[in-house]
């Protein structure tokens, strides 16, 4: 698989902010089964170049390319295969962690059945709490309900911002462990964390300069 | 691709910046001396209205500034599209500038019409068809400029500013279609426009000078404007620090 | 998933929601009434001068109370950052932004609709009108929430939303609100009425086929600060 | 640090943020003069109407800028929880509320107080009801902020401010708008406008005295969810 | 001073929410010098347990004492000598660090010169970034401004809820020394985090249970 070409790749991308470079020239090819860590001190551009390569934000400069095409036409088909998880919190409170389940799979045009976002929320530690509205949750419970994301929206590229932000330390080698999985199936992962990673196998860190 | 070169020269602020400074007399110098000349014609040399007096020569700046004010809108709107099509830097300085000038105009023509209002009509509003369009016209503009505002970030201010122009830029036939409809529909006896036709033409002479010294007028500030936008976006530039220095 | 079934479900999340906290749609409709009849006290309760005024206050309120619904439109799923999860799905962003429109008129614009006969009575409309005026509001306060949320999209990034929105969307009301209230007052002086509500009918097509456009493009650029 | 220096930070503070955005205290006035614009649009335009309807439309409308605008008071201070800061002060909570009420109605309603004889012009209000105009809308409006200012921190805590900050504070607006507008109206009749301006200074007084209490209270429970 | 009676002392605490018990029978003391970390998987209680101290909330039972007295009786000399970071941001976005940090100082009866404010921002690493308007920092630097309150507002007991959120891993260090040194000179700390702390002096870890 490793022959294959890359299926992102980034090349000689460029931001600034307010006249302040965060990232320039930088090149990156992620293939099936990479795991890349973004690391950096804060107000590197970790979240900004995370936001560029999921399509929320366009100040940059320079191309990405996806399965060999630039990325702004292809951007369907790689909204189809990846997946986003911001600093937000990504629900709605006054609803249960089923229900935004259901519905952060319905927009992205999966009908899911009950059973299997059942089967998501356990694993992430909510079993108990599947019926409760998420206002009622705590913060490291309320991101537990995002993260089940990874379990019921099929996709090859992961992008994760701070995922571990909150969550207990057990909780953070469970997802390791995730990320880990996912790869070894041919996932591919983008991260951000201050946390230093423990995982079996090899990770690639891209270290964003600058900041404060 | 050759026959885009001038768009892309276009979109280069420095490029404009140079080649606006060429143009700054050009526009400046005759925009003044028609208006300032249009209105001692109009003040001094026309006879005065037998119905109004010399109350009807405040319409030497009543009618350009309504019109121009008219006209900026669409200006703007136009560089509104561009800068979200071409996404060229340029349109979206023409459209921040463009905006508190037609606000301005608007405003004027708002007052000039009050003030006249007061010795024709004995009151400072009503509620006519074309004056209320030219108040809705003023609140897309302030709008607008309030939005422009909110924004802390001035590259989404101009695509979202840009946005709202254009849904104007729709709104207004519609808007100004309505207005008419609901003025008709009221039809108030006491008060009408006099008819336009009637205007004598040793009156329009002036007015005609005025009308195209306001377009030139507005031409011109809106270069400084621009310009001055430029100088301030680009501030930490080579060719504006070369530009400062030499000073 | 066909588009039919993503618009279903974006559209039952929103309606979930809001009938949850209950505040969503009952508050624009409380409003509505509130309102309405702060005028008699401040106009004086005179019934031949209510009635000649009822279609415009009804009007202008109905309006106020549409436009100040609307700025929650995005702004929860800003916060809560569902907002970029809808702008990152891979279907096209026209049905699911039609979807949330749709919804946020159904749990606003309706019950206001609704109720419209109720205030008429209090504002001694005669009843002439109260079939137009309803009608009227139907068809009215779903321009005005295709319109509002133009403005909603555009301030839901901002910190301040409230007040910029309604300077923004105000001018774009106003056809609505002269077509409405004249629609109302033609049916009352016995005039053609279906005039102005074929224009109000044509408003909504124009903002059917539109506005979703608009809201799409005001959503994204929202988003990337 | 003297209470007075706290308070004076309190305030600067408020008035540094609002003048920063420059829309915070330029939208209520647009708000003002774009609402009071639409009522001839939806009644229509003829003067002796207008003229009689001026007061109560004007004040309905200031009434509703003001509410518009105190939803904000305590909001952004909440979300970003430096309202956690304020209550954990170790000083008393009345100076502070105090300060932060007085900083919001110099940002809403003195302006929109100045602005209004130029929309009474518009209106077609006699000009003898203008300076009567001015001074009841000054008084009454700071009435308003406080109330609208125990509203705001009882709502602070819900997602949905608001509509719900309407309802609740209506009511109590009331005695407000009665007063403001018989006020004006007497002014034009050529009737004693003391008696109405002397209530709302009244009501001032006891808002003074008493909302910072009820503000303060209020803001400890939203807190505490 | 370790035979000193302890400052802060909660006795038999009890909290639930929901019908979910938090925590019961919870005691504690703490003296100058102690470190306490609360510890817990997510929805354990701990912002819960923090934020009753810190006075913000009234929902428990059980006894808290502040030197020797209940604490509802000497809730303003606590305030004064308390000082709580929660999990928001605890900044005004359009104002700049520093007029932030002068405000958090004001209302808390102090008036500090501009000099100190400075030093304070300089030494959590925004030395640059002082005239900045704070929505154009990235996560951690808003992070940072708030910690910045810890250098600018005396106190003897420090509540930080979750303070190395976003934080990169020289700022944690940092951090950690801070607290060392706070402690040392007599202060008292309870804190919540999920990060493995690494202080050279004893530490008290509270367990709390439950939780998901
Ligand atoms: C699109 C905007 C406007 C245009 C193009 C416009 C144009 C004109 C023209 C051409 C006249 C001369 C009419 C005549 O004597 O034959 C006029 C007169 C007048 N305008 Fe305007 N005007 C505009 C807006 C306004 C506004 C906003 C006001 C008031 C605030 C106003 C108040 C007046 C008054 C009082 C007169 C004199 C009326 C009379 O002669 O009976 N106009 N305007
Ligand atoms: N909305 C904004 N406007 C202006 N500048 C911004 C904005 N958002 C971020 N920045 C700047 O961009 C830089 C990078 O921010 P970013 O959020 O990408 O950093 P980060 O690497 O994610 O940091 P952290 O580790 O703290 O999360 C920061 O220096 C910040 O000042
Ligand atoms: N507003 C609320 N309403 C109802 N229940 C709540 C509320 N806030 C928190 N809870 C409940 O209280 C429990 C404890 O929440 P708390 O925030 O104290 O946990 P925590 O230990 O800080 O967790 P984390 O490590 O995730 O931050 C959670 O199970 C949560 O469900
Ligand atoms: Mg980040
Ligand atoms: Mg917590």
């Amino acid at each position: 698989m490793s022959l294959s070409p890359p299926d992102l790749k980034l090349h000689n991308l460029y931001s600034e902010r307010d006249e302040r470079v965060l990232f320039a020239g930088l090149s990156l090819s992620v293939s099936a089964g990479d795991v890349v860590q973004l690391a950096g001190p804060n107000g590197s551009g970790k979240t900004t170049l995370l936001k560029i390569l999921a399509g929320l934000s366009s100040r940059y400069e320079g191309d990405i390319y996806w399965r060999g095409e630039n990325l702004i036409t292809r951007r369907e088909d790689f909204r189809q295969h990846s997946l986003y998880l911001g600093h937000g919190s990504g629900i709605k409170a006054q609803l249960t962690a089923l229900e935004n389940l259901r519905w952060s799979c319905a927009v992205r045009g999966q009908q899911v059945a009950d059973a299997d976002l059942h089967r998501a929320l356990t694993k992430v530690g909510l079993g108990e709490f599947i019926q409760q509205p998420c206002y009622s949750l705590s913060a490291g419970q309320q991101r537990r309900v995002n993260l089940a994301r990874l379990f019921c929206c099929p996709a090859q590229l992961w992008l994760l911002d701070e995922p571990f932000t909150a969550i207990d330390q057990r909780g953070v080698a469970e997802i390791e462990q995730w990320i880990c999985d996912f790869a070894d199936n041919g996932g591919m992962v983008l991260l951000t964390t201050h946390h230093p990673l423990s995982l079996p196998r090899p990770l690639r860190r891209i270290e964003l300069g600058g900041g404060s | 691709m050759a026959n885009w070169q001038w768009f892309h020269k276009w979109g280069s602020p420095r490029w404009f910046y140079q080649f606006s400074g060429r143009l700054l007399p050009w526009l400046a110098i005759p925009a003044l001396l028609l208006l300032v000349g249009g209105c001692v014609w109009g003040l001094a040399f026309v006879p005065a209205d037998f119905k109004q007096g010399n109350s009807f020569r405040i319409i030497y700046i009543h009618v350009p500034a309504a019109a121009v004010a008219m006209g900026g809108y669409m200006l703007m709107a136009t560089a509104a599209a561009v800068h979200l099509i071409w996404r060229m830097k340029l349109a979206a300085i023409v459209m921040k500038s463009a905006a508190p000038i037609g606000a301005a105009l608007t405003f004027l023509a708002l007052l000039t019409g009050a003030v006249w209002g007061k010795p024709t009509w004995g009151t400072w509003w009503v509620w006519d068809a074309r004056i209320t369009s030219v108040l809705i016209l003023f609140f897309l503009y302030l709008g607008l400029i309030a939005l422009h505002q909110a924004f802390e970030n001035r590259d989404a201010a101009a695509r979202a500013c840009a946005v709202l122009a254009i849904v104007g830029a729709v709104n207004i036939p519609i808007i100004y279609w309505s207005v008419e409809w609901w003025y008709s529909l009221h039809q108030p006896a006491s008060i009408k426009f006099v008819g336009e036709s009637t205007i004598h033409p040793t009156m329009l002479r002036p007015l005609m000078a005025t009308l195209s010294g306001m377009y030139l007028f507005f031409g011109w500030v809106l270069l400084l404007f621009v310009r001055a936008e430029i100088i301030e976006r680009e501030k930490n530039t080579r060719w504006v620090q070369a530009l400062v220095s030499d000073k | 998933m066909g588009t039919g079934a993503v618009m279903f479900a974006v559209l039952r999340r929103d309606l979930q929601a809001a009938l949850r906290r209950g505040s969503e749609w009952s508050n624009p409709l409380l409003f509505f009434l509130m309102v309405c009849s702060l005028f008699p006290l401040g106009i004086g309760p005179e019934r031949q001068q209510l009635a000649v005024l009822a279609p415009g206050i009804i009007w202008v309120v109905a309006l106020l109370a549409s436009m100040m619904a609307t700025d929650g439109l995005f702004r929860g799923d800003y916060d809560d950052a569902t907002l970029e999860q809808l702008l990152l799905s891979p279907l096209p962003l026209y049905p699911l932004v039609l979807a949330k429109t749709f919804g946020h008129w159904l749990v606003s614009g309706l019950p206001l609709s609704l109720l419209s006969p109720l205030l008429a009575t209090i504002l001694q409309l005669p009843s002439e009108g109260l079939a137009v005026l309803m009608v009227s509001l139907l068809l009215g306060t779903a321009v005005l929430s295709f319109i509002g949320a133009i403005g909603a999209a555009l301030t839901v990034g901002l910190r301040k939303g409230g007040l910029l929105l309604s300077l923004i969307v105000l001018p774009l009301y106003i056809p609505v609100l002269i077509f409405g209230s004249a629609a109302v007052k033609s049916a009352i002086d016995g005039m053609a009425y279906l005039p102005p509500l074929a224009v109000l009918a044509a408003l909504l097509m124009a903002a059917l086929a539109l506005a979703p456009l608009a809201i799409g493009g005001a959503l994204r650029i929202s988003v990337d600060q």
